[in-house]
């Protein structure tokens, strides 16, 4: 039986042993983002300094693929600029969609791996939801795929 | 028949020449692609939709969206999400009189129906203005069965909530002018609903064009299987609308207290949903578009002009409604001196012509206008001349066979 | 796979060893006699039925009408007129309680529902109660989902209207003894509502026997195509009941004033009915009937018995609900350890295993028993011990996949 | 074109010309019965005198089938029994329910005619409009076919 997974080692490390999966001191923007549907549920925690995320850590329950997904971001973001992460989560959204080249997906690295959940709108939400909340905690509304 | 007609009639397999099927604004036959498109759906990719996590969930999520967007570039509509599949247009209207009805018309308010509206569009109206003792104001027409915008200007007041009328009337074939009375009602500050349920199969209707607030129609008139209908509504209005139906996945999150509900379409789309019914509604669409709206409206323009023609030259017999064929859009309803309805569609069935008689479903317009009871023939594109000429055969013994003579 | 069930799975298309179907309480598979009844129907006899007087309208009427006949029979109502057909269960009960609630439920009576309905038989009632200022009170189950008979005793009261309870839990797949609840709730003069959406598919019920008021259920979930559910409804209160949805063919007459409604069941079926849905449900019931309902649930306890042995053998994985296998009817909802429902599902998915992963629209029973999301697994009479052996070996790679070590 | 028609000439004639459509003296029952549904409207008058329907008359308007069967109705009740003409109803419901034998067909002698609207549900309550209009000035229920 072959599994044509989204598991890898790299999404499930994330998962298992997180990297940022914790409390952070002098957090200055705090969100908690929520699938009610599904009950995944993450409290994002960031320290922004001069439009740089100099910090940054979640807390939450969910499934691992929404785990990951925040743990993986956090990797990316912190020490970038805001409209840096921005941008970055305007490159995971269009990953979602199918809508991206294959410079761009570079530039998400791990959180690349994810790309393959495009074909499951189910589970597409847990994916994004880090992204979406980080949107949030900086006033960009996420917007709702309509055609 | 020319062989274009050959095999557009070979694509609906119930069709032959043993009979004119010329009861369309009843139900629409199917093509073969829908009745397939179904099957396959049932045979390759049926599961419950909405939550799935495996593949086939998946397919059958992707197949009810694709059919969703498919609704909405057919009619124009801005945003998928403003396409909610229902069971036909009657629970269209049901949904909006209740869910926008019974909360956002007040007492005092004024509702206003066409009086040419089917009972689908007229009595649930009837029941809100009940209910909420809002007052039910009736815009009539003239004896063709004309209402023009000045009619409804001249009724109109700044208490109106709502106005309700059909875009192609299913007795007289004439069309509203929708659009602008869709400027009217919001000039008045009113929300429109129109009927589409007899224009939407027969003609391009765009409601950003016509900038109607609610449009209804039925899947089971325009080539789709029967139980799956549309509700379209603009965003700005679904969203602020509760829910109709409660159930299994409109919801957001449930407590023992209360819940919390999806978004729009979601909110509207209570229980498991009609999957086969949207894939046949899709394919549908798909058939249309192939042999485009134009051809349609062409057929049937030559169908309806023949047939008016031919009957118009019949005695005793008389058209109900304009006296241009162009304002009949397939449906031609008519008395036969002496003879009842019942009994003219009973030996035109005995002969192999499904016509329809009684008050369908209108008898606030039929009294209206001095015709309680009718009988009805009504026109596809896929019916063809040979369809009408045993119309008229047949209309043409109906006095004899009941003993009048001639 | 001995030979009956090689032939048993050829009768439904989609099936095929590369995968395990197990979501059926979501829905059904479609065995061909169904698909092809449907397809019949719109190769041979479409039309719009009621009123209509031409052959095709009659033979739309007369296949209608035999599927009623048949719900009839195969629940053991009294009269055909006590079978409503609507679009799913959700919609049934939604008609109950618009119709039944809003009229006979006022302020300061008791609604009663169990803590282990689905959604579809809960939010109704929430909005009954919020809108005629009733009491909502609920039936707990024990963290076995247990509720007994004396429970319901001791919470009923006489100004109790309605008691609203599933036969079979979605979730944890147990019995209620509805037999006694409804002997209870005449008791108490309350009606009660049981849901067989879990129970009608899997289990002979007898609506005589058990003397409930209404059953609501849906026929995708038992072979039938998506759209079609009944509302099964004694007359007395059927008739005593007023409309839900209004439009056409469920009137008597109408006025610019108002309206007189048919009888029953027609003053429930609003707008055009789903002709060919019913004719599926009524294929689906042949099917049942020929393969025998005994068969079904022998084939059914078998499958859950080897499913429930199995899963007890897997290490980290926690059963909900009873103990004994014979408690759960096909359903079969777990935990593993440290992994999200959401991952257990993909992962099975992955590997050709189709199971449900969430709250299963019964969020309030899930919070109740400490499971806020769960994975199921549920069975029907095609499948075979094969399907089980994937489910199991699947089972046994989760924890690994996710990099738990075991 | 061959019609397969219930328009014999018999019926259009108890259509075209009725013998019992008119008013009558001394009438000391009517009723009207109504199809709502498709308009038919049938008053019948009936003058019983020692339970003996000694005359009787309809007025009304509706499809050839509900008017000529009010007249054929009429032919066959005036001079019998209450009970007489109750029992030709029961004939006649039982006949639109395709129960009957030959024998009992042949008492129903015009009404006979009738038989094959059994065939169309939506006709047969035009047929059976006077009948059950008699049945219910009666005192007797028509009973609405349940299975
Ligand atoms: C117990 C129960 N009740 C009601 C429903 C609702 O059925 P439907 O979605 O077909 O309306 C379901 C199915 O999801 C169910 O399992
Ligand atoms: C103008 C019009 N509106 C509404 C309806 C109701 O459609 P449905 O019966 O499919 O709900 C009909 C069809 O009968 C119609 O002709």
């Amino acid at each position: 039986m072959e599994n044509k997974t989204i598991y890898t080692e790299i999404i499930t490390d994330h998962n298992v042993d997180p990297y940022h999966k914790h409390e952070i001191e002098g957090a200055n923007l705090i969100l908690e983002g929520v699938n009610p549907s599904c009950g995944d549920d993450i409290t994002l925690s960031l320290k922004v300094e001069d439009d740089v995320v100099v910090d940054g850590a979640y807390q939450g329950v969910g499934c691992a693929i929404s785990q990951a997904s925040a743990d993986i971001m956090l990797d990316l973001v912190i020490g970038k600029t805001k409209d840096e992460a921005l941008r970055l989560s305007d490159l995971f959204l269009n990953m979602i969609r199918s809508e991206i080249t294959e410079e761009e997906l570079e530039e998400l690295e791990e959180a690349g791996l994810l790309k393959d959940i495009a074909h499951n709108p189910s589970r597409t939400k847990c994916a994004v939801l880090g992204w979406r909340t980080l949107r949030e905690m900086f006033g960009v509304e996420f917007e709702y795929e309509e055609e | 028949m020319n062989d274009f007609e050959m095999n557009l009639r070979k694509d609906f397999p119930i069709l032959n020449d043993s009979f004119a099927y010329l009861d369309n604004a009843a139900t629409s036959q199917k093509p073969l692609s829908v009745i397939q498109a179904v099957e396959d759906y049932y045979k390759t990719s049926n599961a419950n939709p909405l939550r799935g996590i495996y593949d086939l969930s998946v397919a059958a999520t992707e197949k009810y969206e694709a059919a969703r967007l498919s609704v909405k570039k057919f009619i124009n509509a801005s945003k998928k999400a403003e396409i909610v599949f229902t069971r036909n247009a009657t629970e269209s209207v049901n949904l909006v009189a209740y869910s926008y009805g019974m909360s956002f018309i007040n007492e005092g308010d004024e509702i206003i129906v066409s009086i040419l509206e089917h009972h689908s569009n007229m009595l649930p109206w009837q029941n809100v203005a009940k209910a909420k003792n809002a007052t039910l104001k009736y815009l009539y027409c003239d004896e063709n069965g004309v209402i023009n915008p000045s009619d409804l200007e001249e009724l109109i007041t700044d208490k109106t909530a709502l106005v309700a009328i059909t875009q192609v009337s299913n007795v007289i074939g004439r069309t509203n002018d929708i659009k602008s009375f869709a400027k009217i009602a919001h000039e008045y500050g009113a929300v429109i609903l129109c009927d589409g349920a007899q224009s939407v199969p027969h003609m391009k209707v765009d409601v950003t064009d016509l900038d109607v607030d609610f449009l209804v129609f039925s899947g089971h008139k325009m080539l789709a299987p029967m139980g799956i209908g549309v509700l379209y509504g603009k965003s700005e209005l679904l969203k602020k609308m509760p829910p109709f139906l409660y159930g299994g996945e409109m919801i957001e999150s449930v407590t023992v207290d209360g819940a919390t509900f999806a978004r729009i379409p979601t909110k509207f789309e209570a229980g498991t949903v009609n999957v086969g019914g949207a894939v046949g509604l899709h394919a549908a669409i798909d058939y249309i578009n192939n042999i485009t709206m134009d051809e349609i409206v062409k057929r049937e323009e030559e169908l309806t002009k023949y047939a008016y023609e031919r009957m118009s030259e019949i005695k005793h017999l008389t058209i109900i409604g304009s006296e241009d064929y162009k304002e009949h859009h397939g449906i031609i309803t008519f008395d036969i001196d002496d003879c009842h309805p019942h009994d003219v569609a009973d030996i035109l069935g005995g002969l192999g012509v499904d016509v329809r008689a009684g008050h369908h479903c209108a008898q606030p317009l039929l009294k209206h206008i001095g015709h309680p009871v009718t009988t009805r023939a009504s026109i596809a594109f896929y019916n063809v001349k040979e369809d009408i000429d045993r119309l008229i055969d047949a209309l043409k013994g109906v006095r004899r066979t009941l003993g009048y003579g001639e």
